[in-house]
């Protein structure tokens, strides 16, 4: 099985969650993340007291498949969360050794 | 003895101005002198119950800029981590600042002749009951005395917690309250009574206010006063760790907006207040607050962009206080024009000062307190001798001359920011002294709001 | 001239209704212009104090449903990237509404007789002093009249906030000003002329007002119009992007909950204000806003039970503020249970409205202003012809006529909304020429704050 | 019939004690009978402009306790989960409340002579018109009775939303409405009436106001009763689930600290509008509504240092109440200097019921809803008869003897608990056997918002 | 080492942290996420405006232990966060090639 | 590629960002987590109810990079995060199978 992490833009959330449910997906996890990369952040000014964010709000997604599944989502994932300007995101894939469903206490791609 | 004889010069004076605006702030000794006989003659004034539910609701309306209105004002703009530091030392300092008043504030200020900077009498309050009365500005119109007690008390209330807005996010709660206890004692007890009191003689009234300096609602003695306190007790507690370094973006410019919205419909009681009734004069007060504030937003948001960059809601509301301070001491003392123009003047100064120069002093007047209150307060109670004029609409007589008006203005100021800058000196090296002053750098980092206090402010 | 003679009909007609709730709001030119000699033959009157207290009062509590309330109330309902920009908009708004008022738009409403459709006269309040009055409903009372033309102001500046609710989250900061600009010279300084102002002859008199309407406090002036507006607005500029498809949800409803708060307190100083007297035609305004939006309340959220959803939160705000709407125009007009009724009958319509109605029509009145202020003031605007009715409680004399009186109603909100609509076509038309209207997509995606401020409005 | 004698006495009263801080909730039948016939003698009188400004400022004052005030305090302390359901249920409680007192409420409580524990007369505000007055504390002065309608409409929805602190988070919406029903109408009317309402025969005067209790503003009427009543209710409803075990940290103390505001400010309407003028006595009543809630704050903080725990902002707004509840029946039966001492008390025995005895005995008030207002309006209600004392600044005259006054309000006290025990044990017990009164453990656990009300507070 | 990823119903944080402090396990860390998965989220309803949201507020556990305690606290944990019923959530295990402890500078099964 | 898996104490983020970037690092995603270890969080008082947390606010750092620099960067991220004292974080280290830029489509190394 792999982990798939990507590292979106969180306005791409939804269209990339219906571009991996309509692949078969059943599950993936979503947390709220600040990204620094090439992509610079907004300049907000308080009374004169510049901060330039560098951090830009981005959205994670990890999403564990079975091995032969993964190459369609990270190409679907590619394909749906691009918006072809800087900052789109990354994808990482890490193998995983063992997945269990709490429930059920089922294990292996049973589980996902 | 407190105030009878204000209100026949008052009269007077107005009696030319068209009876408007006229505050008891200005008063020529010599003119009280000669008229306090007639006082005596009439019989013992009852209050107009107008007079009474206006004073008891322009009392509440400055309850309401304290707490939550200036306690949200402030506490929108620290970081999470402080947020509750803020607001209690805003509630406890004003708690304090109510029983002290009542103790010995108001005998300080208001109590009785002593001389030009100090009262006495009253300690305590002694002797007043819910039958005592103070004199208006007008001849025999009077005000329950107890209303017009915890109207002052509001007023010191406010002043010190305006003060801490220089200090936040790394002074010790001990020591802030010690500040306020020396504070109120040596700075605002005299400078209200320099200001505002009118004694039976020369020498018993008020420094200032024999002067004849104009002062309708408080510029010198609340705002100049708290504006230059600040600088100073920001100068001795020293700057924030990581200031001009790390962010410290306000955690939340909405509960800025609500503490500038109920700042605003406070001080319709702080100023249309002061006329002491329910007339005329308070009416032109009530729509110069509305004038003057909205040239402050407006013209504050126009400097931003005259500088570069958008207009903002902190624009907006920073402007909206720099338009209320800067009308404070002119509030009758001025036509909706005049007001519109102070607005427009302290809006586009103070945003400068605060955007530009105050970066390259460098020092750490956190909310901007001298920024706002003190060039504010300065920039409205000097251009008050120039929105009497009529020819801006304002209320001065034939026999008004602007320069020796200005000039005592600026004299007064010169006083204010003298008596403010050393009484606070002291007041901030006695809390030093006894507390030590600022948190430990550990604190600062985590957030007063648990290392002083032991809670969390949002617990989402 | 300005008002002299509303008083006197109002007393007529008073005396068979039991001197309750008439208001200067429904004058027959007709008796005033024979009742208007005996005016002149008193001397000038001088303002009772505690008139004058209630109408300081009641200005500072109107203010109060501006900044804080509606803008909190408006904001907690869009998103948080939005919040500032609604927040910002409704203050700016606000401010330069009163500036122009004391300009021009007092002038244009209230200034004197020119025609059926604007006054003319006191430009930049010209002659206006501290002493000037204006006169009440009864006959020799007045009021001050810069606290007369204040708590005008404040009616001005509330109306055109009111509009952005349906425009929020994708109009341009500079769009937004130009429309303020127009929309009240062209759209609501006419409408407020035309439904409050009786002039010396019936060609200088306002046309609805000539009819003689019933509208206490505003219900054509105020609700129906900005509802109007919105509702021209929000097709104008269009819908926002993702409208139907993305969620929407309101980034906080507890500051929606503040916002309804100060919105029913201010609302007191809304609708008893609008009586301009301390006097028991306020007491029953008072009383009937209180009645009025709790039925509101009640019935909004059972209407939502009927609609097969849970009782919510925002249902009882929204309810609230139909029910307040629809009580303007009858707040004297009524008794409290003529008042309930209409809460009720708002919080059922408003609601089915909103939650069925707009879903199938598909406008994007983003913040349901034509839906609860529109149809709330519609529904109290016509039903005050009903709640007059001795039968319900209200405060009609012998001589009412159902009939004639609904007739006039209906009538004049038809122009309302006829004059809103064009009115508010060109002003929207005009801000979208000269600054685009709205915000580019890139902008409204990231939110309004950062694109159009420079500022978040929260950095917990 | 309702109050005309009243006054007549507290005049007599007030004699020897200066015509200060008498309220009518202190009277002597035998003096009121003796003195009734002068009254009927007099014109009809009509209310003083000013008492009816002070008398509809109040009122809206007061509403600004209930929401925004109420509603945020208790909100911000509950959990994230359960904020709507909090605002929802103070909302929605205090409009039916409102509904409830036109119809009969004001009927029952003080509509005409009928019994010692409820009046009759006035449903559905039979004959009540713009035109009708009541009497206040003074020979010859009247309000209008509908603001006189409304400012007790106020109280009763108040009283029934404070009880609802001690049972946050896990009763039904359907069992708090059905328990408001219910509780008002055999609890708070009655006691009201008790209390409050003199007849024209002593069989016809509530039995405490007949014993002569003092209780200026309602220190037994609404706070004791209202803490009683949330003790018996969370007895009856039972524990949240995971108290004592959970983290159950308020969500928002900054949402607490506005509510503390602007209960605070409020509160000057409650204590100061409950003189029913705008006189010196309102006067003391507001110098008092000061002083004793800055001594709760500062002596509730002090508490807890003495406790071994930081001053906390929790601790400041609690004290706040606290005081404000022990000055609530003394506001205008003590000096400045008394209500301080009311305040102190209030600060360090709430602060230590609170903080120690009740995780002794293990119930779960949540909002501590008798801890603060139980106990303060005990310490309030008792210690009123010490305040009056001269020798503290009290009003009393020379014939007041503190110890049968003591006994008095020991009695009044007693009645007052056991009616409150008794009445709200049978509301509590009819709402769980009509609608269950708890929702289910996965509701509770997942949150009341969600699952009562459909919605989420907060979506950032 | 292993890392072990687990995803588990926000209410159920505190037995489990208690059952594994049971195991020795001296650290954990915890991050608030949004599942999405067989578990439906409830609906909100906003003026008629209907929000039916498929992402649950989820809690995501990351904690490292040697290999050989790893099957136990898989077991710990999957027996203290399962209530029976649909989205009790995941357990995932990855290999971890190197831990330090920053304070110290410790490696490998010294730095957890 | 490595996932290098950081978490350290939240007022040391800029100064680590800053030796990163001093690295070559060009990017890394950051989330709040709340850590449970040796460190003890404050105790809050509420009206007399005491909570004593036992999780710390920390922050994570995820940040891939190619084999060869995995080494610096731990090293780096060590001694930048450092204070000397309790709590101040854990590095893990996993290998990373596969890496995608969203925007281009780059895989490997050239992802980062
Ligand atoms: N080496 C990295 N390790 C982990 N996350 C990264 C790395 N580089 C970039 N990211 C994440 O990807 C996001 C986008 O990267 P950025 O360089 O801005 O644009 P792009 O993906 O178009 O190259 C960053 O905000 C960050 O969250
Ligand atoms: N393939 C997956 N990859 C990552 N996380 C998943 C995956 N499937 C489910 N999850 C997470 O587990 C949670 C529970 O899954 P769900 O399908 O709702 O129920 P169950 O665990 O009972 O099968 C989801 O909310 C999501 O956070
Ligand atoms: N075994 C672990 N797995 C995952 N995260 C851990 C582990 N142990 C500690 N942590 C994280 O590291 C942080 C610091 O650990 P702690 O034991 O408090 O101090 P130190 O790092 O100095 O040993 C914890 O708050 C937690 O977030």
């Amino acid at each position: 099985m792999k982990l798939i992490l990507a590292i979106i833009k969180p306005f791409k959330l939804d269209e990339v969650r219906e571009a991996l449910t309509g692949l078969g997906i059943a599950g993936m996890t979503v947390t709220e993340v600040k990204g620094f990369g090439r992509q610079k952040g907004q300049t907000e000014i308080y009374r004169g007291a510049e901060y330039a964010t560098n951090m830009v709000p981005k959205v994670k997604i990890e999403l564990v498949c079975d091995d032969a599944l993964a190459p369609r989502v990270v190409e679907t994932l590619q394909q749906s969360a691009g918006t072809g300007s800087i900052g789109d995101g990354k994808i990482f894939v890490l193998d995983v050794g063992q997945a269990v469903r709490i429930r059920t206490g089922e294990t292996g791609e049973a589980a996902l | 003895m407190t105030k009878g004889e204000i209100m026949t010069f008052a009269n007077k004076f107005a009696a030319g101005a068209g009876a408007v605006g006229l505050s008891l702030f200005a008063a020529l000794p010599a003119w009280a002198q000669e008229a306090a006989p007639a006082v005596a003659e009439a019989a013992a004034p009852t209050p107009d119950k107008g007079d009474t539910a206006w004073m008891m609701t322009a009392t509440v309306l400055v309850m309401a800029m304290i707490v939550p209105g200036l306690a949200l004002f402030y506490g929108g703009l620290v970081r999470t981590k402080n947020m509750l530091s803020v607001l209690t030392q805003i509630i406890a300092v004003a708690a304090l600042a109510m029983i002290m008043w009542v103790m010995f504030g108001y005998s300080l200020a208001f109590g009785g002749d002593a001389n030009q900077f100090v009262s006495a009498g009253k300690l305590f309050l002694a002797g007043v009951t819910a039958d005592s009365t103070v004199a208006t500005f007008t001849d025999g119109v009077v005000i329950p005395e107890f209303v017009f007690i915890a109207f002052q008390m509001t007023f010191s209330a406010i002043t010190v917690a305006l003060v801490l807005g220089g200090l936040v996010e790394r002074m010790k709660f001990s020591a802030v309250m010690v500040f306020a206890i020396v504070w109120l004692s040596i700075v605002y007890y005299p400078i209200a009574h320099m200001v505002w009191y009118l004694g039976g003689t020369d020498e018993a009234t008020g420094l200032i206010f024999g002067w004849g300096a104009l002062d309708f609602a408080g510029g010198t003695v609340v705002h100049i006063n708290a504006g230059v306190a600040a600088l100073v007790g920001c100068l001795i507690i020293g700057k924030r760790n990581g200031y001009q370094k790390d962010v410290m973006a306000p955690h939340s410019l909405t509960m800025t907006l609500i503490g500038t919205g109920l700042l605003w419909v406070g001080w319709f009681g702080f100023n249309a207040g002061s006329a002491l009734e329910a007339n005329g004069s308070a009416g032109l007060a009530l729509i110069n607050t509305f004038t003057a504030t909205a040239a402050g937003i407006l013209f504050w948001m126009l400097t931003e962009r005259a500088l570069g960059h958008k207009g903002s809601l902190l624009g907006a509301c920073s402007g909206a206080i720099a338009g209320l301070v800067a009308v404070t001491p002119a509030a009758g003392n001025s036509g909706p024009f005049g007001a519109i123009l102070l607005g427009a003047v302290a809006g586009v100064v103070c945003c400068w000062v605060v955007m530009k120069l105050k970066a390259k002093l460098g020092f750490d007047d956190s909310l901007d307190v001298f920024g706002i209150h003190g060039v504010g307060g300065l920039i409205g109670s000097i251009l008050t001798a120039v929105t009497m004029l009529p020819a801006l609409g304002g209320p001065a007589g034939e026999d008004y001359v602007l320069g020796s008006q200005l000039w005592i203005q600026i004299k007064s100021v010169g006083v204010a920011v003298l008596w403010s800058a050393v009484g606070s000196a002291i007041a901030f090296y006695i809390a030093k002294a006894v507390t030590g002053g600022r948190v430990s750098a550990e604190v600062e980092r985590e957030g007063l709001d648990l290392g002083e206090h032991g809670e969390r402010a949002y617990n989402y």
